[in-house]
């Protein structure tokens, strides 16, 4: 062990998320004599300013040259400690994070182990640091030129915002118009303004304006490179290629309505009267507001959560659909004076700005509203021949405690929203995660909302979770203000952890340079040995790991780093003598 | 088995005043502040859910509208201005109408011009009659001085004939009421022992109003009160010692006392709710159907024109008081023939009654749950 | 005391770290004998990480990566299967039990599969009882390197 | 247009049906100006019939003879679909039936007036609002004022600096973070609020281009979009904050005792105070108008000024004001709650043991008063004055029972009529909070529909029945003292049964209302607080943060309650604009100076635009 380190080790009480669990200050009597280690300490919220100061302070006083941080998972304040170390002047790679918050005290009851679990990972991570080596991050130009993936309302309004601020923009779509989504309704929500002006303004943007490329039919095929330095294959409907070096990618691929057909007892597809929101909007659109027979529905039913907030289909609400169906009372009411309208609901969600009013001006229409439970869909069928209506729905009404027969001639299903079936396709291609119901997944909800693990792809708009127009739309912006961060600075900061190879050491074996799957590895057949292009290594060490001549270092996670690691986590633990 | 939903039901409602039931999203908030809402009978939400929905054989069986004596609190809290309270009590009207067989109540509420025309073809058709009677008999004195052609006795006469009638009347509503909210019922089966031991809550509600006075607020039950008791003051003076009272010019105190009370009374409150409904200062009286003008003022003129005659009649002015007399007549007889069956007064027959069937049946379910408690929700059985 | 083996587990910063992040945040509550250590890729374990582990008396190996076709470096976990294939035979050799390593695929949103791959392989380390390495057997060749000797290169 | 069609007969139909934003509108001049318009075939007025009858709609197009249709009004979409039904039925196109909402463009431009003559002329033109009546771009300064540091300000303000620029950051308060500073958890995820956002306070208290006035209030605004001249008043802090250390010496010294508004009043703080100790900037402020040396002259007290050992106590300090240029402004001012003592039957203020939400959010915060410990409130007589007073005792019994009663003055007409959008989820944390801290507690909800609409929260909610959580759907009526803790009535609807539970604690899940001096500012500002007191966007769909300034945008709760993700979204959002602007050097003027004829040209010159026979205007960049 290196006797010189000098490393300070900061416990953190993360007011109770930790400390209610872990021993914090017996980890921090148990580490504090380890070799290296100068100081020692347990504090509230070191992610705090004052956490911080004392960082800062203690690197002053005690002379530390490294730091370990005991606390949240390091995807939440990594950054935020690496920022104080450099700060007082240290490199911000000489600081290790133990996770013993979401790995430990946030999964764990048993007081002792959990303890000594958390020991473990601060002595792992004191073992670790003592290996860490000043890195200097690399800087790489910034392309200011943006992709946007969908043009929808989310696309279109990154596409319009971006031009606006005089920057070059790809807007990529891979149906032949634009629109997305919101090009099928007709009237928004809450205030019935008009969705095609609405669409029509931006599409006409995006259209005209000489610095939005837009190409129709067309797909991202791959994304190569990394932030600000990206190079998008866009394949065309032909089949052809372009190639284009993008600053950043913003995804805003939208969503597929819920298939209603799935939940048999709603009958669509088996009564032709029972119709989706969708074809619902087609009819008030085409003036054609008729059953299936050609007659004016005296009837009007609307279903709610179709496909939503059900275990069995996706447990998450929609988020829209019940204010569409309010503006569907309006609307059927307007179109047909004298037809009767029920909602069937399970909860209204009228909750943005101008929700509530719709709910109780729709209520005021004489809107007939049923409260079902959650799952337990209405069924609907056919009405007898002498029926003044073509359709009865039949719902276990909560509020009345009966089981009710609404007469229906119009069945409107709102369907609900889920993740386009080629998501997982895009998420392949940009390098994003998602989630088990297939959104993407952001990198943190409140910190970062529109970024994602791989920094310059950003998401907007429903493909990150469903949501309404506003909503959407202040995200798309929110997304073209991180690009637009970018522009400004003009260059990006490279990751400093990317994998080197040691010349004297590397045989020209050419193992490593199949295996690089950014092909960031290329081979000098003149000096007989391979090179890592640093800014096009991601760092994953898959090279590090094949190399027969241990030729390769992968920096910041060498192998000495993660053997210490490892020692580290045992030498407590082991049940061996 | 399913009950049709019926989106008419409301419109139906809306004639008898039930402007604001469908701003109802249902929070529960009225009934959880109505101090009569409890174990069996929880209301005035339930109620309301049964009219937006247009579950009329529901509403029809429902005594809890006769439960709500529409202090207005709920009213007062709700969220969406749904007015349950003033909800309950065009409910009210509309059961009044359901159990009166003739439809003749129907047809008044749901139009004021009918029940105006009525009274007034009521009104002319006393008046001349007694005119033109009189003038038959060769004078106009209808009930005192010489050659009077209609004493007490003869009246009495009338007046036995008309109770007759009314009762009949009543009676078949009230049997059908019976039947629609608890002789139908098969669920839950009252034991013909209760009725009689029970009985005693009809005459017990009718005479005090008990309940009302549970309200939180006490001065609408004092005023409702006044008004009840007063004019059965004047109902039993009159069925009773109408002779006496018509006996003067001297002032018989020990008849006409009563009278005096049972008039101030009955003036006060007239004037008192009138005035009230005009400027709206009671929450129950925001909301004022025509049939409660048409009430107020018919009991207004009936209560002026009895005094008029009794202060004409005391001062001698003995022609005087006979004219007026025939106009008291008017509106005495139109208020016994039309109101009383047909209108506002009849829930002074619904309710005691509504009182005495829902303890029947409270009796019964809360013994039922004895042995076999109803299923609970999870929040219970914390 | 009752016997707790100790696991060390390899998770891959994209997918599997996450998804044992998320079952922190999701209070999905797990056996506590799993030690995390973090990798970028499961293509970054190296055979040496695993004999290390065992020789320094690790119970079990746990290596989670992204599901195949979710890699995040494109097919790193690929390469995670291929050499923990060839790492089986190795340790049969060495007379290792083979439930005590595992390869798995653990995505960011698979919070519970993660807590459950942890009690289940917590609960088969418990019936197989500690890891007996023959006394005389060293799998690491020596001590690591003196950290003065880490050479950094510099990079043009 | 196809020149060889026969040209268009347009037929405008007034509606007054919702005559809200109409009020002193001349709608007759509005008709005269649609009457000249070319292609203009009839006007019509509607009246206010809210429905008219298909039939006769067909009827009156097919006499009238007109093919293309627009609905005029203050929101005439509610017209739409019978306008498009009657269309068909006289033979017409559905497509060509436009929309000109008055109310939808509301907050565009200047007077009602010109915002209707505007939409009339744009839907007879077939071009939209936002497309034809854009106003002039003028150049920017490339500094920013954000008027309010909760956490949609820090931001924004975060997003603008670190692209580089310049931001001034003004709070009311001594410290930057606003609410969500008070906040121990946050749904869904439940990680705690500081842990997000105290790193992102650090990061605005040190970035050189954020410049943090706090203890500040903006006082006046002159001068145009681009080069606002805004006025702030800097408060006397009587404390340099660069020279306090924040060692609490003069805390303890300080005789002073008040309720601390940064705990909601349930502790109470000293006269020189710090709001919590991750306060930003860290550092001491003395509270004036409690200040014993303050209120006395300097003939009291002082007792700070001698203990201070950086002699960084000026309590002679004057409030001063600081001019500032800037070219756009961020309005960020968040809410207030809403004062749960307007609901008498709640009990709140006479019942010890009925909470706000904020109030128990800083009693579960492990940095309150009990360290995090849910306990009930003690009553106990204060020495001296025998005055009764409220604590939080850490040792204190704990709740057996607690009720959570959502929609507190929210969803109500009786109060705010609208849905505070937060409070469904922050009750269901709540519970979270309550059943993992004592397990032993019964907690219930009381709710009316469940706002479960975010990523993740529907699983919250489920997750939070799963733990036992007594949910019951019904508002609660009223809250009395009883025989053991507290009484609480309500309906529980879909089981129609009045639930009485007796309980220890009731949490009053209160909604939110714009924070106090929203009108002030609005009227400083020069931009428009909608009916609910909420700032009103430009356009609610398409423009969710702009405002009828140029220049001055809205960002987080001021615009309407919205939840951290959301705000945070917008927050950015604002950014976007602001950058987008400094970066391409000019922004968009106010929108109000458009006159009618103005707008003709403008629209008749976009409909070529549109048809693409005319080329996309150039547009002067500033630089």
């Amino acid at each position: 062990m290196n006797q010189e380190c000098r490393i300070g080790v900061y416990i953190c009480n993360c007011g109770t998320n930790i400390a209610k669990v872990i021993d914090a200050e017996g980890v921090r009597n148990k580490v504090a004599d380890l070799p290296g280690v100068a100081c020692a300490r347990t504090y509230e919220y070191m992610c705090s300013n004052p956490g911080q100061e004392m960082i800062t302070r203690d690197i002053h006083e005690h002379g530390l040259d490294r730091v370990v941080v005991a606390a949240c998972s390091p995807r939440m304040h990594e950054p935020t400690f690496r920022k104080a170390l450099e700060s007082a002047g240290l490199n911000p790679f000489m600081l290790e994070i133990a996770n013993i918050r979401e790995q430990c005290s946030w999964v764990h009851d048993d007081r002792a182990k959990a303890t000594a679990k958390a020991a473990d990972l601060t002595h792992a991570a004191i073992r670790r640091v003592a290996r860490h080596v000043p890195l200097e991050k690399q800087e790489a130009p910034y392309t200011p030129v943006t992709m946007v993936l969908g043009g929808g309302i989310a696309g279109l309004t990154v596409a319009v915002e971006l031009a606006d601020a005089g920057q070059k923009v790809h807007l990529i779509e891979r149906e032949s118009r634009l629109g997305g989504n919101l090009g099928r309704v007709d009237l928004t929500a809450p205030y019935l303004d008009s969705a095609r002006d609405l669409l029509a303004e931006k599409v006409v943007l995006a259209e005209t304006n000489p610095r939005i490329d837009v190409r129709l039919r067309s797909t991202l095929t791959d994304l190569m490179g990394f932030v600000g330095n990206f190079t998008a294959t866009v394949t065309h409907q032909d089949g052809s290629d372009t190639e284009i070096p993008v600053g950043s990618v913003v995804v805003c691929t939208g969503y597929r309505e819920f298939d209603a057909s799935r939940i048999e007892r709603l009958g669509y597809g088996r009564h032709p009267d029972v119709i989706t929101s969708f074809e619902l909007e087609q009819r008030l659109r085409s003036g054609k507001m008729e059953t299936a027979d050609g007659r004016v529905p005296n009837y009007v039913s609307i279903v709610h959560c179709v496909g939503s907030r059900n275990a069995k289909y996706h447990t998450y609400c929609s988020r829209v659909c019940c204010m569409t169906a309010l503006k569907y009372g309006h609307e059927i009411k307007s179109a047909l004076p004298r037809a009767m309208v029920t909602d069937l609901y399970v909860d209204m969600l009228s909750f943005g700005k101008g929700g509530e009013d719709l709910y109780r001006r729709t209520s005021e229409l004489k809107t007939m509203f049923l409260m079902f439970e959650k799952e337990d869909y209405p069924v609907v069928r056919a009405a007898e021949a002498d029926d003044d209506c073509g359709l009865l729905v039949q719902v276990h009404e909560r509020l009345s405690g009966e089981t009710i027969d609404v007469p229906a001639d119009l069945v409107v299903l709102m369907v609900g929203m889920q993740a386009r079936s080629d998501s997982d396709q895009v998420a392949r291609t940009v390098g994003i995660s998602q989630d088990a119901e297939g959104w993407f997944i952001e990198s943190h909800p409140k910190l970062a909302p529109v970024s994602t693990p791989t920094e310059g792809v950003f998401i907007a708009g429903c493909c990150q979770s469903p949501k309404d127009i506003p909503d959407t739309v202040a995200q798309a912006r929110a997304s073209v203000a991180m690009v637009l961060g970018f522009i400004a600075q003009g260059k990006v900061e490279v990751d400093a952890r990317f994998a080197q190879v040691d010349g004297d050491l590397c045989s020209g074996c050419r193992v490593c340079n199949e295996l690089c799957p950014y092909t960031a590895i290329s081979y000098d057949p003149d000096e007989g040995r391979s090179e890592v292009q640093s800014a096009l290594c991601k760092a994953c060490g898959t090279c590090v790991a094949a190399c027969p001549s241990g030729a390769i270092t992968a920096r910041h996670f060498t192998d000495e780093q993660i053997l210490e690691q490892i020692e580290g986590v045992l030498a407590w633990s082991t049940s061996q003598p | 088995m399913a009950i049709r939903a019926n989106p008419h039901l409301i419109d139906e409602l809306e004639k008898y005043g039930a402007q604001d039931v469908v701003k109802c999203y249902h929070c529960g908030n009225c009934s959880a502040t109505c101090p009569f809402s409890g174990e069996v009978f929880v209301f005035p939400r339930k109620s309301m859910r049964y009219l937006q929905l247009g579950l009329s054989s529901r509403l029809q069986g429902n005594l809890e509208p006769w439960l709500c004596y529409y202090c207005g609190e709920c009213s007062e809290e709700c969220p969406r201005g749904a007015e349950p309270g003033e909800t309950m009590m065009s409910m009210r009207r509309w059961l009044t109408a359901r159990y009166d067989f003739t439809g003749i109540s129907g047809l008044f509420y749901r139009s004021a011009k009918a029940e105006l025309l009525a009274i007034a073809l009521v009104a002319i058709l006393t008046g001349l009659g007694l005119t033109l009677f009189g003038l038959a008999q060769g004078n106009i004195n209808v009930y005192d001085g010489p050659g009077a052609f209609l004493p007490a006795e003869n009246i009495h006469i009338f007046d036995w004939i008309m109770a007759g009638v009314l009762v009949v009347l009543l009676g078949i509503n009230c049997v059908r009421m019976w039947w629609y909210t608890v002789g139908s019922d098969k669920e839950v089966r009252i034991p013909p022992g209760d009725y009689l031991k029970q009985f005693f809550l009809v005459p017990w509600h009718f005479f005090t109003q008990r309940r009302y006075s549970q309200c939180d607020r006490k001065q609408p039950w004092a005023v409702h009160l006044v008004l009840m008791l007063s004019y059965l003051t004047m109902l039993i003076l009159i069925m009773f010692f109408l002779h006496r009272v018509q006996h003067g010019p001297d002032i018989d105190w020990k008849v006409h006392a009563f009278g005096y009370v049972a008039a101030v009374g009955l003036v006060g409150t007239t004037i008192f709710a009138l005035a009230g409904r005009v400027r709206k200062t009671w929450t129950h009286y925001k909301h004022s159907h025509e049939t409660d003008w048409i009430f107020l003022v018919l009991l207004l003129v009936v209560s002026l024109t009895g005094i008029a005659q009794h202060v004409l009649h005391r001062g001698g002015w003995e022609v005087a008081a006979n004219i007026v007399y025939i106009a008291h007549m008017m509106g005495v007889v139109p208020m016994l023939v039309l109101e009383v069956p047909f209108s506002k007064w009849s829930h002074m027959a619904y309710r005691p009654l509504a009182m005495y069937f829902s303890t029947l049946r409270e009796k019964v379910l809360l013994a039922e749950e004895k042995t076999e408690p109803r299923p609970q929700s999870a929040a219970q059985t914390a | 005391m009752e016997y707790e083996p100790t696991i060390v587990g390899f998770l891959c910063n994209w997918c599997s770290y996450t998804g044992a992040d998320l079952a922190g945040t999701a209070r999905i509550k797990h056996r506590p004998n799993l030690r995390v250590i973090r990798v970028m890729c499961s293509g970054r374990v190296d055979p040496t990480f695993i004999m290390q582990a065992f020789a320094s008396g690790a119970d079990g190996v746990m290596i989670c990566g992204c599901h195949p076709g979710d890699c995040h470096y494109l097919e790193g976990n690929d390469k995670a299967y291929r050499r923990f294939q060839l790492l089986k035979k190795l340790m049969a050799a060495y007379g290792i039990e083979d439930q005590r390593l595992r390869l798995e695929w653990v995505s960011a949103s698979e919070g519970e599969r993660f807590a459950r791959l942890v009690d289940t392989m917590t609960a088969e380390l418990k019936e197989l009882g500690p890891l007996k390495l023959p006394p005389d057997l060293s799998l690491v060749p020596g001590p690591c390197p003196d950290p003065t000797a880490v050479r950094e290169v510099t990079h043009g | 247009m196809d020149s060889t069609a026969s040209p268009p007969k347009i037929g405008i139909f007034f509606s007054r049906a919702d005559a809200g934003r109409l009020d002193g509108l001349d709608l007759a001049q509005v008709m005269d100006f649609a009457r000249d318009l070319p292609g203009v075939a009839a006007v019509e007025d509607l009246g206010s019939e809210a429905f008219p009858d298909p039939e006769t709609l067909a009827e009156t197009i097919k006499r009238l003879g007109v093919t293309e249709v627009v609905i005029a009004g203050d929101s005439p979409g509610g017209h739409k679909p019978v306008f498009t039904r009657a269309m068909v039925m006289a033979g017409g196109d559905p497509e060509l039936v436009r929309l000109a909402s008055f109310g939808e463009v509301g907050a565009a431009a200047g007077t009602a007036e010109n915002s209707a003559l505007a939409a009339v002329a744009c839907a007879v033109h077939g071009v939209p609002y936002g497309l034809a009546v854009t106003s002039p771009r003028v150049p920017v300064h490339p500094d920013t004022l954000v008027i309010g540091a909760g956490v949609a300000g820090i931001e924004t303000s975060l997003r603008i600096a670190g692209a580089g620029h310049k931001v001034h950051l003004v709070e009311r308060a001594a410290t930057i973070g606003g609410h969500m500073a008070m906040f121990d958890k946050t749904f869904p995820t439940l990680d705690c609020a500081a842990c997000i956002l105290t790193p992102k306070m650090v990061a605005a208290g040190q970035h050189d281009n954020i410049d943090i006035l706090n203890c500040s209030e903006v006082q006046d605004v002159s001068g145009v979009p681009g080069e606002y001249k805004v006025r702030v008043l800097r408060r006397a802090k009587r404390v340099d904050p660069d020279a306090c250390v924040a060692c609490h010496a003069c805390r303890d010294v300080c005789p002073v005792r008040v309720p601390s508004e940064f705990d909601e009043g349930i502790v109470e703080r000293k006269a020189i105070y710090m709001a919590f100790p991750q306060a930003i900037p860290n550092s001491y402020v003395v509270d004036g108008d409690n200040c014993l040396w303050v209120q006395s002259e300097g003939k009291k007290c002082g007792a700070c000024v001698k203990k201070c050992p950086k002699d960084a106590i000026h309590l002679d300090e004057e409030p001063h004001s600081v001019e500032l240029t800037v070219g756009n402004i961020v309005v960020a001012t968040g809410f207030d709650t809403f004062d749960a003592e307007l609901i008498e039957r709640y009990g709140y203020g006479r019942l010890p043991n009925v909470l706000t939400a904020l109030e128990f959010e800083r009693l579960t915060n492990a940095s309150g008063p009990t360290g995090g410990r849910i306990v009930t409130r003690t009553v106990r007589r204060k020495r001296k004055t025998k005055q009764e007073e409220w604590v939080f005792d850490t040792d204190a019994p704990a709740p057996r029972s607690v009720a959570i009663i959502h929609c507190v003055g929210s969803r109500d007409q009786n109060h705010n009529p609208y849905c505070s959008r937060v409070c469904c989820m922050y009750s269901l944390k709540f519970a979270h909070l309550v059943k993992e801290k004592l397990p032993d507690a019964t907690c219930y909800q009381f709710y009316i529909d469940m706002r479960a609409f975010g990523k993740g929260y529907e699983e919250f909610f489920e997750r939070i029945k799963d733990e036992g959580v007594f949910v019951v759907r019904g508002r609660t009526a009223k809250i009395e003292a009883g025989p053991d803790g507290m009484l609480i009535r309500g309906e529980d609807v879909v089981h129609d049964r009045i639930r009485e539970f007796s309980v220890d604690m009731v949490l009053l899940a209160v909604g939110l209302e714009p924070a106090k001096g929203t009108q002030r500012l609005a009227k400083v500002l020069d931009i428009r607080p909608g009916i609910d007191g909420w700032f009103t966007e430009l356009n609610y769909n398409s423009d969710p943060t702009a405002t009828n300034r140029g220049g001055i945008h809205v960002a987080g709760v001021c615009q309407g309650p919205k939840d951290i993700p959301d705000t945070v979204a917008q927050a950015s959002a604002v950014a976007a604009r602001v950058l987008g602007g400094v970066i391409s050097g000019s922004i968009r003027g106010d929108r109000d100076t458009v006159s009618p004829d103005e707008i003709a040209a403008n629209v008749a010159r976009r409909a070529k635009i549109i048809t693409q026979e005319e080329p996309w205007p150039s547009e002067p960049t500033h630089t």
